[in-house]
């Protein structure tokens, strides 16, 4: 399975990376090389069950007053 | 890439053939010209030189070059030869100077034949004389008349074989791009059709005719042609199929994005809806861009028939290519993701035909319907009456043993021959054809995901499909982008009288196509 | 351009490789289930479940070989469990096919289950995705299990034969029609009990078993606490103006015991909850049309005067019809099976909600209901009077 | 610079009418009957149609009047250089989250409705490099597949309402607003935070061709959006009555009643066709929106080389979110509200005020 998703990724810079550098597109190559390096990051980290922060939790927790306000407002229990 | 390319050009560079220097001018001495005609035609049996000279004196001296076969024999004698070897006599010795003067006066009143021309290099010389004129040469002169002699042994116009119709003109191209030409021209009697010719391939020097009208088509799309032919530079152009694949915008689109026709009606249409045709030399098969999706589901007769029948046949049309492409997948997907699609009475009975089968459904549609392919290819390619006792064994053999044996079970078999007639029913071969395609992978799609494949392989075509463009028209219009008046004939044919615009895409600079309110209506009464 | 092809490559080749065919059935792995019995087992926290499995291969396939050969066309699975879905993952102990649910075309539950509760025994086939909701749901004098022991008369699955004999006699108002989704729905509402149809296997002749359709079963919440026999069902059917057809037999109007039969053509109901005297009563408007169906007594009913007799008759029949349910439900069972409730929370949501309490045990019983019945005779047939009529 | 790319006012509306709608045909109804049930049609007309016709009616000014440049342009132009990067980080971050969500949305349904036993990431990888590959070709390839699909699409809905007809009882409909207007409006919150993603469409104004009327199309695609609303939910309601507070997708449930001639005739497979569809398109267009924010908050030339790699994010993300769909709808009822409207409608008022503050 992990060699199925660094084939995947494999495939992404082949497909991809030899046109920017072609183009001399600099600056999308390192946009592409930090957004790939995320994604390979965070699917890896998922596939090893490495317990990572989830950002649901953290939209919930900031805006937890606001919803709380909103139920109060428009007095639902 | 780069790599490929310079290995090319160097190949390309080693077997350039010059030839013999086409392209010089020709010179002012005949011997000259003599020589270089023969060391540049060689020793070919079917090229004829003929030496001869005029004049009261016979003091001009001259010859013709012709190609056997191509050139129409009576022409040459009569209006040609006969001309030059006894009219010529009769006309006062000092007007056989030699020098330019002969020329003029051979030209004016000696030959006797209506398209003569003065072409001042090998190149043009050698392109006539393979079209079937006649090169004269004469001493003195470093031009030559190229006299229209071409005539040859010909097919008849015909009806098509590939595009047949009960409605509508009978009558089909043929190889010959004369008569090709001059059949759309007895249909467009307007100096606006433009016919321009162009030859392509270095060893074949095909021509091929451009045909447009203008004022009608657009000026972009017929530069953008003419561009795209002038770039061609290969050996040969032996049929439009050739030429197709040159020019075409998605080159490995398994959709056909230029379209084919055999029949002058259709291109005339297609001429008068702005597009731009292609005849060329050899083919009975014009071709006509830009091209949308939409043109393969009609057929010309559409436009013959009343516009409600044409309608309803446009649906069937419609249906047979949703058929054709979804029909085995929807049963692969039913029958092993989705049995509650199938009704209780006809799931039972499946379930007790499937009972026994050695093989999944997948590779039982898979199986049928590459045998269908091998029995549709084998009826083809077979001489006609064979072809049939191959369908009809095919057939019997393959679809009643098979199932009676429990090698395949018999839905599949229903399945498969529907496809395959489905398959037929939509009017263009090339178009029909190229669906098998995608059918294979809409099977392979359906055998995993089941129907969310399906769908997901099917808003893949269209996303494809959308994005494709022909000659700069997106290929889906006008379905996408919606082009509200072209609508009238896509889904439903409208009455011609209400067809009042020419498709946005390509007549858009000339909309109008005809008078508002043409409608028919009885005599007011008074 | 040409990066199509790749696009079609990683495409086919994702779906190839990552979709390990996962839910993947093919026909002939399946036990296609046909109905279903639930019974309450003999350990009593377990659930019986007793399925009817289509046996494909005597049901078609090749026309001409198999099919009839007197080789039976179900066979039937009996295992129990915890809850149905335990009981339904026991299956595969005794099939060596997978279970295939959604055609299924019946849900038998056992007299004594029913009598537990039936909420549990429906949220499974509830919470499927395949479409269930349609499926007739139906109570079983005795024992779910004897019913699939019956043989239907003309169809091979008996289970498909049940299906269209619930719809047939729901047609003549014999029984409360009853989908999933109708008995969800009255679960669901407040003020509303839920009325299944009934059957029962009975002996027919040539010692064969036979299901009849007997009335229905009454509910209080999920719990069956009685039944209603045929005339008492259409009682209730006329006051929730769920008739649809039928025959009403009355005494012919010349005095003698002769009867005759009129055709129900059309019938609805109003349930109208009213304010009277500051407490909240229910007028029932019912509107009947009917034909003149057969006459046994020799006289000319086409008169004005007969006619309106007929049409008196018809009224009184329906009026005893329905206030023998209403008894029934109001006395003895003490359950709003024609949602009363429902219809008061409709027009007085305020008031309801005091009265939801103790509906079923106060509120409901109490009740003022006055049912009006306007009934209308419209065609003799084809005939007017018999041809010994004096 | 944008690729040169034209999309017209109709196909703008088409797109935004999924956008708000597709996964959320499955979803609303769900987290409407957590509020209401009788009344769940007011929902749709009154306030959805009041609120989202607002917003996109706000945005729709903000649009129109920078139509040269898209939001994280407008957002620097108001805001200067610091502060406009930081709101327009913000405004990329979330537009990835909801395309994320949506993501998971049709994920979760296709899981729970069709393929039970197939785990939602093969679906989700299958389905994403579909949507990549539309997103490669642009959103006027987007907006085209939109405007050939939304009939059809529309079409099926409509049929499918008028089959179901049968089994509705008006009465169910009664009481009348029992519960005063805190339920349904608290209800509406749902639909109208998604109703608010049409901020995204000023990622895209300059490709507009005729900007100017960028207000009416998104109002007119809220309007859309809620009569069909109307719709379904008033059916929804007519059908099940109080037991739609028991079941997951009520639409879908809906198909699941139809027996015409008496058989079940695929009618949910055309019904899982459609919504498919329609959220190919939705994902599609917030995909869309976030590669392109991205490049303009980068300052980069070209998108394309972005899609491939954010779609990886994207997917990682979808699982990441939540563990289990109840968290799904629980997050959708409650949070989503709040979180959408406090970005999609505060940071637009803002830039709005800043704009007439700074008199741009």
């Amino acid at each position: 399975m992990l060699l199925l998703l660094l084939l995947v990724f494999g495939g992404i810079i082949a497909l991809e990376a030899p046109g920017l550098v072609r183009k001399q597109m600099w600056g999308e190559l390192a946009a592409f090389g930090f957004l790939l390096a995320l994604g390979m990051a965070l699917s890896m980290a998922q596939m090893l069950d490495i317990p990572l922060p989830n950002p649901t939790k953290g939209i919930e927790a900031l805006f937890k007053p606001m919803a709380d306000a909103i139920d109060k407002v428009l007095m639902v229990k | 890439m780069k790599f490929w390319k310079r290995i090319w050009r160097s190949a390309a560079r080693k077997t350039k053939n010059d030839p013999a220097g086409g392209s010089q001018p020709l010179s002012k001495s005949l011997a000259v010209n003599l020589a270089r005609v023969r060391t540049i035609l060689g020793e070919n049996s079917d090229i004829d030189i003929r030496e001869f000279s005029i004049g009261k004196r016979q003091q001009v001296a001259g010859f013709l070059v012709l190609v056997d076969g191509l050139v129409d024999k009576s022409i040459v004698n009569d209006n040609i030869l006969q001309p030059l070897l006894t009219s010529a006599r009769l006309v006062e010795p000092d007007g056989f100077p030699p020098g330019k003067r002969v020329f003029q006066q051979v030209k004016e009143s000696i030959l006797a034949v209506g398209h003569l021309e003065e072409v001042y290099t090998m190149d043009e010389v050698l392109d006539g004389i393979l079209s079937g004129d006649t090169a004269i040469f004469l001493d003195g002169n470093e031009a030559a008349f190229i006299a229209g002699t071409r005539g040859w042994e010909s097919r008849g116009v015909q009806e098509s074989v590939v595009e047949m119709a009960v409605r509508g003109p009978r009558e089909g191209f043929t190889e010959t791009l004369r008569t090709n030409t001059s059949l759309l021209r007895r249909k467009i009697k307007n100096v606006n059709l433009r016919v321009e010719n162009m030859l392509v391939g270095k060893q074949t020097r095909t021509t091929v005719c451009l045909l447009y009208i203008k004022g009608i088509a657009g000026n972009k799309v017929v530069e953008e042609v003419r561009r795209r032919l002038e770039h061609i530079e290969t050996d040969a152009v032996l049929d439009s199929g050739v030429l197709v694949e040159f020019i075409e915008d998605a080159p490995f689109s398994p959709l056909p994005t230029v379209y084919l026709s055999e029949r002058p009606d259709t291109v005339a249409s297609k001429l008068l809806e702005g597009r731009v045709a292609l005849l060329i030399e050899g083919s009975p098969t014009a071709m006509t861009v830009p091209t949308v999706f939409m043109e393969f589901m009609i057929s010309s007769e559409d436009y013959y028939s009343r516009p409600i029948y044409a309608t309803i046949t446009r649906w069937l049309r419609a249906i047979s290519l949703l058929a054709t492409l979804f029909a085995p997948a929807l049963y692969v997907a039913a029958v092993t993701f989705h049995q509650e699609m199938i009704p209780v009475e006809l799931l039972l009975r499946m379930a007790g035909a499937r009972e026994g089968v050695p093989f999944p459904a997948v590779l039982e549609v898979l199986i049928m319907g590459i045998i269908f392919e091998i029995l549709r290819e084998a009826g083809i390619r077979m001489p006609r009456p064979i072809g049939q006792a191959v369908s009809i064994v095919g057939a019997l053999i393959l679809g009643e043993a098979a199932s009676r044996a429990g090698m395949v079970s018999n839905p599949v078999i229903i399945v498969a021959a529907f496809t395959g007639i489905t398959l037929f029913a939509i009017s263009s071969p090339e178009l029909s054809f190229s669906l098998v395609a995608f059918r294979v992978f809409f099977v392979f799609l359906a055998a995993t995901f089941g129907l969310f494949g399906i769908v997901t392989g099917a808003l893949f075509t269209l996303v494809y499909m959308v994005s494709l463009r022909s000659f700069g028209v997106p290929y889906l219009s006008p379905l996408a982008p919606i082009i509200l008046s072209d609508l009238k004939d896509t889904l439903i044919r409208a009455p011609w009288w209400a067809m009042l615009l020419r498709p946005h895409f390509t007549g858009g600079q000339n909309p109008a196509r005809q008078r508002f309110l043409l409608r028919p209506r009885p005599p007011a009464k008074k | 351009m040409s990066k199509i092809g790749l696009w079609v490559i990683t495409f086919v080749l994702l779906a190839t490789t990552i979709a390990g065919c996962w839910s993947v059935h093919e026909l002939d792995t399946l036990a296609i289930i046909m109905g279903t019995g639930l019974d309450k087992a003999e350990d009593p926290d377990k659930i019986r479940l007793v399925a009817q499995v289509a046996v494909p291969a005597e049901l078609g396939g090749v026309p001409g070989e198999g099919g009839g050969g007197g080789a039976k066309a179900t066979t039937l699975a009996i295992t129990t469990g915890y809850t149905v879905r335990d009981a339904a993952q026991n299956l595969s102990r005794y099939f060596s096919r997978i279970a295939y649910w959604p055609d299924m075309q019946i849900l038998v539950i056992g007299e004594e289950a029913a009598r537990e509760g039936i909420s549990p025994l429906l949220d499974f086939w509830n919470r499927q995705e395949q479409p269930f909701r349609s499926l007739w749901v139906m109570v079983a004098k005795g024992e779910a299990k004897d019913i699939f022991a019956a043989e239907d008369y003309l169809e091979k699955i008996s289970a498909v034969g049940i299906a269209k004999l619930i719809n047939e006699s729901g047609q003549a108002s014999l029984t409360r029609k009853s989908r999933l989704l109708d008995v969800t729905r009255d679960l669901a509402s407040p003020g509303v009990s839920p009325v299944l149809t009934r059957i029962e296997a009975v002996d027919q002749a040539e010692g064969k078993k036979r299901i009849r359709v007997a009335g229905s079963a009454v509910f209080r919440g999920d719990r069956l606490t009685g039944w209603l026999d045929e005339s008492a069902t259409r009682g209730l059917l006329w006051i929730t103006g769920e008739v649809q057809s039928g025959a009403i037999v009355v005494q012919c109007p010349d005095g003698e015991k002769r009867d005759v039969s009129l055709k129900i053509r059309r019938a609805k109901s109003q349930i109208i909850p009213e304010e009277k005297d500051g407490r909240i009563a229910i007028r029932v408007e019912i509107d009947v049309e009917g034909d003149l169906g057969d006459q046994t007594c020799p006289i000319n009913l086409t008169t004005p005067e007969h006619w309106r007799s007929l049409e008196r008759r018809q009224a009184a029949i329906i009026e005893n019809e329905s206030a023998a349910a209403l008894r029934l439900a109001q006395e003895e069972f003490q359950t709003d099976i024609f949602g009363f409730g429902a219809t008061i929370r409709r027009k007085f949501p305020r008031e309801w909600e005091e009265m939801e309490q103790s509906w079923d045990e106060e509120g409901f019983p109490r009740l003022e209901v006055t049912i009006n019945v306007t009934s209308k005779l419209r065609r003799p047939g084809l005939i007017l009077q018999p041809n010994r009529s004096r | 610079m944008m690729e040169n790319e034209q999309i017209t006012l109709p196909q703008l509306t088409f797109l935004w009418v999924w956008g708000i709608v597709a996964t959320g045909i499955l979803y609303f109804p769900t987290t409407i009957s957590r509020h209401v049930v009788e009344d769940a049609w007011t929902v749709a007309v009154p306030f959805f149609l009041a609120f989202g016709a607002m917003i996109a009616w706000l945005h729709g000014v903000l649009g129109t009047k920078f139509s040269r440049m898209t939001l994280i342009g407008i957002c620097e132009t108001i805001c200067g250089k610091i502060i406009g990067k930081f709101l327009g980080l913000i405004l990329v971050l979330w537009f990835l989250f909801v395309t994320a969500l949506t993501l998971r949305l049709v994920g979760e349904f296709v899981v729970l409705t069709i393929m039970p036993e197939t785990p939602l990431i093969a679906i989700v990888l299958l389905f994403m490099v579909l949507v990549a590959y539309s997103v490669r070709h642009g959103i006027e390839v987007i907006a085209r597949t939109g405007e050939i699909l939304s009939p059809v699409s529309y079409v099926a809905i409509a049929v499918v309402v008028v089959l179901v007809a049968k089994e509705a009882r008006f009465e169910n409909l009664l009481p009348f607003m029992a519960q005063g207007w805190g339920p349904p409006i608290r209800a509406a919150l749902t639909p109208v935070s998604f109703a608010a993603t049409t901020l995204g469409a000023l990622m895209f104004t300059p490709s507009l061709n005729r900007p100017r009327l960028l207000k009416l199309s998104l109002v007119l695609s809220v309007v859309v959006v809620s009569t069909a609303g109307l719709m379904i939910e008033s059916m929804s309601t007519m059908v099940f009555g109080a037991a739609r507070r028991e079941i997951m997708f009520l639409h879908f449930d809906l198909i699941r009643l139809i027996k015409l001639l008496n058989i079940h005739l695929g009618l949910q497979s055309i019904f899982m066709t459609v919504i498919i569809c329609g959220s190919f398109l939705q994902v599609s267009l917030f995909y869309h929106l976030t590669v392109v924010g991205l490049r303009q908050w980068l300052g980069l030339m070209y998108y394309r080389p972005l899609v491939t790699p954010l779609g990886v994010v994207i997917i990682a993300l979808s699982v990441l979110l939540f563990e289990n769909i109840l968290e799904i709808v629980d997050f959708m009822d409650k949070f989503l509200p709040a979180a959408s409207l406090t970005l999609q409608v505060g940071i637009p008022c803002l830039l709005l005020l800043g704009a007439r503050v700074r008199r741009l």
